[in-house]
């Protein structure tokens, strides 16, 4: 566990310092372009995945957290003129709200009402950015955004580390909560919900909690994305799109660790960021769709689990 | 007032009309070992929901250690030490089998080193030699076995054993009450639920009889087989 | 504004909404209610339906009228559909609810695309002599492209739920999420009714779709703007309480009506997601439902 | 920690794929060097009805590589699918400038998927054609952006007021108005609203509504109750048609002179022949109709060879609304090529700002932020709509023009109800 715990911090290291050196080695700024939404896939994954891998409770309306973190950041940033670290730091906040009153709202009765009213939140939501004339309702939001640091050649890389640094602390906190007492009683929530409650875990606390750390990173993933397209309307920030895809790259990847929404995401991101601009047209969706239904009818576990299970194989 | 661990005082509890338990009063003794038995339906999940804090009763109050607990939740009165098994196994899927008593040891406050301590359970119910295995690929019996040991790791005072034989065959059933026994020897009080009668007139010291929803006999193991009332709810007029 | 024409109208335009999402939401009232499978591609399926609809109405038939005819294929359909479900659960002993819904919701994104390949992703509607006017009453105005698929709900709910309560096969279905064991004593196959209640459900979806594309027109993705009002209603009205999901959409129907009428046309979209976290936050049972 | 071998394999195999099209793009660009076009088109998603103008595209190019290219050199189209999300538009825009090497840029289509390039190409300085995008520059104020629609100057306020031009010259004192939760419509109804006022009428009703709204039963008795002489809508082609219908099942009042303004969807085939006979009446903007004023051989040689590819795509055969503009902008890039001699951004818009340039869609002047000098939306109301057949809307007549004056072919019918039924 130790000797685990020290190369996950290695790996970190490194990968952060990378995101501070790739910029100034990769001089063509289309893959900090790519490389971004890969990442806001990563982090959206990893965030999904607190709640819906470990504790097994769906969440159909990861949009409507990640177009929140959009819409504060982007409000706090063109009204206030909140440094970026703040932005992100109280869309996390707002997410982790938002979280705890879905919860508090649905948790208490069966995970499958959870869900539903998460399909809900997306729609409440965008219903409420559309009547906000301060959030500019449908004719959207432009924010242009602040002028990248010196450590930083250009705003799409600058974008793109900002989305790295994001996801690298979503990914160290999902794993922290793996490996934790709190990982450990999701997964007892996950298998049997009274089972847990009467070997002392407090269920309805520990949901809570998941669904704040959740919410949290989900609104941190929208709240750079303003200033990735520097342009934010109601329908791109509450995108289906979003919805499916954190849903898809946990499934994919496996949703027992950490590792399978990162790979999840890394996997079908860029498949699906090739796809546009070489296939495209809906058979990139469809491809979703199916690889979905391929997963959960097949492999359950996801990739993770295929690789452990041909590598346990292959030991005599 | 330390001769009653847990006592229910007029504990009621309906569904919507249908009335499924009580009022009920009953009194369980430090280290008592005390048999339920009862037809299906007659109330005795229902009894245990309301002792492990599943339900809330509508009326009346269960109270552990003089306390009045009716209140608190369930994993809360885990902590303090009423503990049970499910009727029906319910491991922690996805879990090894010693992952499984962590977690009751992750949030029951015990001392000492948690994964000592659910391997010296885990040895004394038998399935030391099944520590790392996952969880869900015990048989039957090694299944209620984990299910023993999780609800005996965090050191409760009062075990609820719900239906811990059903469908074993007589070895395993002395290999299961043997477990109780040392349990019970270690001074922690036993609630056995079960419909295996010389299972549980061999384990109790105290049997109680519910018919829908009433406790209407109580006794030793002889007085209940001779009690009329329960002859007629076992064996009909 | 406040006008008692323009409430009245609310009002009965809200009533008569409301009968349709009743209509939309019965199939998932069998599946989600009684058979406790979240069958989110239903108001996707329902989509289907209107589609099948468009098709033969090109050819020249009545939307009620190809609705009947989709009644089987659409039957044939959800058993289909039930086959697959079952056999990729049943091998792992019951299914969980994440993975259901994902697999629903993957499918549901699969019939859209499929429909949109297959139709483009442009509105579709049907033309019918009675689209365009109405009938007069007083004060009221209704359009008929509203009463009659108003009154088309009613019916079929009416004849499911005398199906459900009056037969055998339909006490079965009732019967059959809770006793399985009882029902595989009394002869039947508990699998084989579940594939009849199922196709019974995906059946509702066509005339539902009828009722749809005759209220206005359609698209492939329309049915991502029913979840929130379907699941709300087989909630609130109490798992599969079919009176009571009618009463549910109508409630919500004329929620919504005078929430377009009295406050902003643009909050209505919430309405139903509003109405249904309220019920979900403090009847969780739901309105119509017993507890549990 | 099986799975961090795992991990490397699919990094590398990943940027492997994204590096594949790169190496393959630069080769393809070295051999016979191509005037490279690069642009984003919504093959799908809800804005899939206007994927229509890749066909305007296509036919600029193939015209231009007949006459021998320009400047000697051929013209190549990169073409990506931004399924109508802006979240698509920033990687695909950088792809065409980083990677593939695009010299000239079009937009992508209208102002929501426009304005995340804005700053892009600001920044980086580049030549771009707008594709449809109200007020896209407005806030940029990039000079080397130019217009192909022809929405004028001040267009997020202006672009609509021949409809108020025509409402003051019946005398219209009061306007309702209403607009879909969407961008256009909504920034159509805040610039119809500003215009009200400066002429002094009345708004006696604005309101929006949500996207997807099929009953309109009740905004239309609350319109109604407000007493309009004129109502000005911005809806979407959903809505048009429910709008329309409602109409004709609730009534509407006889004061009201003029009814439409900027209803998306009666430009469209589609929406044409499924309506038909009840869209007679309806005043409505658009940005091309076969009317005598605006006929020229160039612009039917344009239908000539669009009609018949349209049909065998199956997107709207008529193709009035957006395919000649798409056309149009190959041709403001190739005027700036040959006037400039050169595809360096600052030349070409240098040219583009001084000199007026002949399209199929008549002559064109910009302003400093790449404006048309002159707004050219048209007015036009439909008349004389009998059956479900879409070959008539080819002839002249049936969307007469009203506004601008220039332009005009006929007078406004009014008021709406007899218009409607006549």
């Amino acid at each position: 566990m130790r000797k685990n715990s020290i190369l996950f911090l290695a790996g970190i290291v490194i990968i952060l310092a990378l995101g501070f050196l790739l910029p100034w080695t990769i001089r063509n700024p289309f893959y900090f372009f790519v490389g971004y939404v890969v990442l806001q896939y990563v982090t959206i994954a990893t965030g999904w995945n607190i709640l819906g891998g470990y504790a097994g409770y769906i969440n159909f309306g990861a949009a409507g957290f990640f177009g929140a973190g959009v819409y504060l950041a982007a409000f706090l940033y063109t009204t206030l003129g909140l440094p970026l670290p703040l932005c992100i730091l109280s869309a996390a906040v707002l997410g982790a709200i938002l979280g705890v009153l879905m919860g508090y709202l649905t948790l208490r009765i069966q995970g499958v009402y959870f869900a539903i009213a998460t399909l809900g939140l997306v729609i409440v939501l965008e219903t409420i950015v559309h009547n906000i004339s301060a959030l500019g309702g449908a004719s959207g939001m432009a924010v242009y955004g602040p002028r990248p640091p010196g450590w930083s050649p250009g705003p799409s890389q600058y974008n793109f580390t900002v989305m790295l640094m994001i996801a690298v602390a979503s990914v160290a906190l999902a794993r922290f909560v793996e490996i934790s007492w709190i990982g450990r009683g999701l997964r007892a929530v996950r298998a049997s919900e009274d089972a847990a409650e009467c070997s002392g875990v407090p269920t309805l606390r520990l949901k809570l909690l998941a669904c704040a750390l959740s919410g949290a990173v989900l609104a941190a993933a929208g709240s750079p994305y303003p200033f990735y397209t520097s342009y934010v309307e109601p329908v791109t920030a509450f995108s289906l799109i979003i919805g499916l895809n954190a849903i898809a790259m946990p499934l994919i990847g496996g949703t027992k660790s950490w590792a399978g929404p990162v790979l999840g995401a890394l996997l079908l991101a860029s498949v699906q960021q090739i796809a546009t601009v070489t296939i495209s047209s809906e058979l990139n969706i469809l491809f979703v769709g199916l690889v979905l239904i391929a997963f959960v009818a097949f492999a359950p576990g996801g990739l993770a689990d295929l690789f452990s299970r041909k590598q346990g194989r292959a030991k005599p | 007032m330390n001769d009653i661990v847990l006592s229910m005082k007029a504990v009621e509890k309906a569904f919507g009309a249908f009335r499924a338990l009580g009022p009920v009063d009953l009194d369980l003794r430090p280290g008592e070992r005390l048999g339920i038995i009862g037809p299906n339906g007659s109330g005795k999940t229902t009894l245990i929901n309301c002792i492990t804090g599943v339900y809330r009763p509508d009326k009346g109050s269960v109270h552990f250690e003089g306390r009045d607990i009716s209140h608190i939740e369930a994993h809360k009165r885990a902590r303090l030490g009423i503990s049970r098994s499910f009727q029906i196994p319910r491991p922690f899927a996805g879990m090894t089998v010693l992952e499984n008593l962590l977690v009751p040891l992750d949030y029951c406050h015990v001392d000492g080193s948690k994964e000592e301590r659910a391997r010296a359970v885990l040895t004394s119910v038998g399935l030391a030699g099944r520590i790392s295995h996952p969880s869900e690929s015990l048989s039957q019996l090694e299944l209620r076995k984990l299910e023993l040991a999780r609800a005996l790791v965090g050191n409760p005072k009062v075990l609820i054993a719900d239906e811990a034989m059903a469908g074993l065959s007589g070895e395993e059933i002395d290999e299961v009450l043997s477990i109780l026994f040392a349990l019970n020897r270690s001074g922690v009080a036993v609630i056995m639920i079960e419909h295996i009668m010389h299972a549980v007139m061999r384990f109790s010291e105290r049997i109680v009889c519910f018919e829908t929803g009433r406790l209407i006999a109580s006794g030793t193991s002889a007085e209940i087989a001779e009690n009329p009332l329960v002859q007629k709810v076992y064996f009909g007029e | 504004m406040l006008s008692i024409d323009i409430l009245l109208n609310a009002v009965v335009t809200g009533i008569l909404l409301g009968s349709v999402y009743a209509s939309l939401a019965l199939g998932l009232g069998i599946t989600f209610g009684i058979l406790h499978i979240p069958n989110i591609a239903h108001p996707t399926l329902v989509i289907a339906g209107a589609f099948f609809v468009y098709t033969f109405g090109q050819w020249g038939f009545d939307p009620i009228f190809a609705a009947l005819i989709g009644l089987a294929p659409f039957y044939i359909l959800g058993v289909a559909l039930y086959i697959f479900y079952s056999r990729v659960f049943e091998r792992r002993g019951g299914a969980n609810v994440l993975q259901s819904l994902t697999l629903f919701f993957g499918l549901s994104l699969v019939i859209e695309i499929l429909l949109a390949l297959s139709f483009g992703s442009e509105l579709k509607s049907v033309s019918v002599s009675y689209i365009g006017s109405s009938l007069k009453l007083g004060l009221l105005t209704i359009p008929y492209r509203l009463l009659i698929p108003a009154l088309l709900g009613p019916v079929m709910i009416a004849a499911v739920w005398l199906y459900l309560s009056r037969t055998n096969s339909g006490t079965a279905i009732r019967a059959v999420a809770h006793e399985e064991r009882a029902l595989s004593i009394a002869g039947l196959n508990p699998a084989s009714v579940k594939q009849h209640a199922f196709g019974i459900a995906t059946a509702t979806a066509v005339v539902a779709g009828a009722a749809l594309i005759m209220i206005g027109p359609v698209e492939p993705f329309a049915g991502r703007f029913q979840i929130g009002r379907v699941f709300a209603i087989v909630v609130l009205a109490g798992m599969g309480s079919i009176p009571g999901s009618l009463a549910i959409a109508i409630i919500i129907g004329v929620a919504e009506a005078l929430v377009a009428s009295y406050l902003n046309p643009s909050w209505a979209p919430g309405v139903a997601f509003a109405i249904l976290l309220l019920g979900l936050a403090f009847r969780p049972q739901g309105l119509f439902g017993a507890a549990r | 920690m099986k799975t961090r071998r795992e991990f490397h394999k699919l990094a590398v195999a990943t940027a492997a794929g994204l590096v594949a099209p790169a190496v393959l793009g630069s080769r393809a660009f070295a051999q016979d060097k191509p005037i490279r076009v690069g642009a984003s088109v919504s093959l799908t998603g809800p804005l899939a009805s206007t994927k229509n103008g890749l066909i305007g595209y296509e036919l600029w190019r193939d015209d231009v590589n007949a006459a021998g290219g320009l400047l000697g050199r051929k013209v190549e189209l990169v073409i990506y699918d931004d399924q109508s999300s802006a979240a698509n538009v920033p990687a695909i825009y950088s792809k065409l400038v980083d990677v593939d090497a695009c010299d000239v840029l079009f937009s992508p289509y209208g102002a929501n998927l426009s304005a995340p390039v804005m700053p892009f190409i600001k920044q980086r300085n580049l030549f771009m054609i707008g594709m449809f995008g109200l007020a896209g520059n407005d806030v940029a104020k990039h000079d080397k952006f130019f217009h192909s629609g022809p929405w004028g100057p001040n267009s997020g306020r202006d672009w609509a007021r021949g409809f108020f031009d025509l409402a003051k010259a019946q005398g219209v004192k009061k306007i309702a108005i209403i607009n879909a939760d969407l961008e256009f419509s909504k920034n159509a109804a805040k610039g119809g609203a500003e215009v009200a006022k400066e002429y002094g009428m009345e708004i006696v009703f604005n309101q929006s509504y949500p996207p997807n709204t099929t009953d309109f039963s009740a905004i239309i008795r609350n319109i109604n109750a407000g007493d309009p002489e004129a109502i000005f809508i911005a809806s979407y082609p959903a809505d048009s048609t429910a709008i329309i219908r409602g109409v004709k099942e609730i009534g509407i009042s006889d004061k009201v002179k003029l009814f439409g303004g900027a209803m998306i969807g009666p430009q469209y085939g589609a929406l044409l022949s499924s309506l038909g006979p009840e869209l007679n009446g309806l005043v409505n903007s658009h940005t091309f109709v076969p009317e005598p004023t605006m006929q020229t051989p160039a612009i039917k040689g344009f239908f000539d060879r669009y009609t018949p590819i349209a049909v065998k795509q199956g997107v709207d055969p008529l193709g009035y609304y957006i395919p000649p503009f798409y056309y149009v902008a190959g041709q403001l890039a190739a005027a700036a090529i040959i006037g400039s001699k050169s595809v360096d951004p600052a030349k070409m818009a240098a040219f583009l700002h001084a000199n007026t340039v002949d399209t199929i869609a008549g002559k064109i002047a910009f302003n400093e932020i790449g404006d048309w000098k002159d707004r050219r939306v048209l007015m036009v109301q439909l008349r004389g709509i009998k059956g479900n057949d879409l070959e008539q809307f080819r002839n002249p007549g049936h969307q007469v023009i009203l506004d601008p004056p220039s332009l005009k072919t006929g007078e406004l019918a009014a008021p709406y109800n007899k218009a409607r039924t006549s």
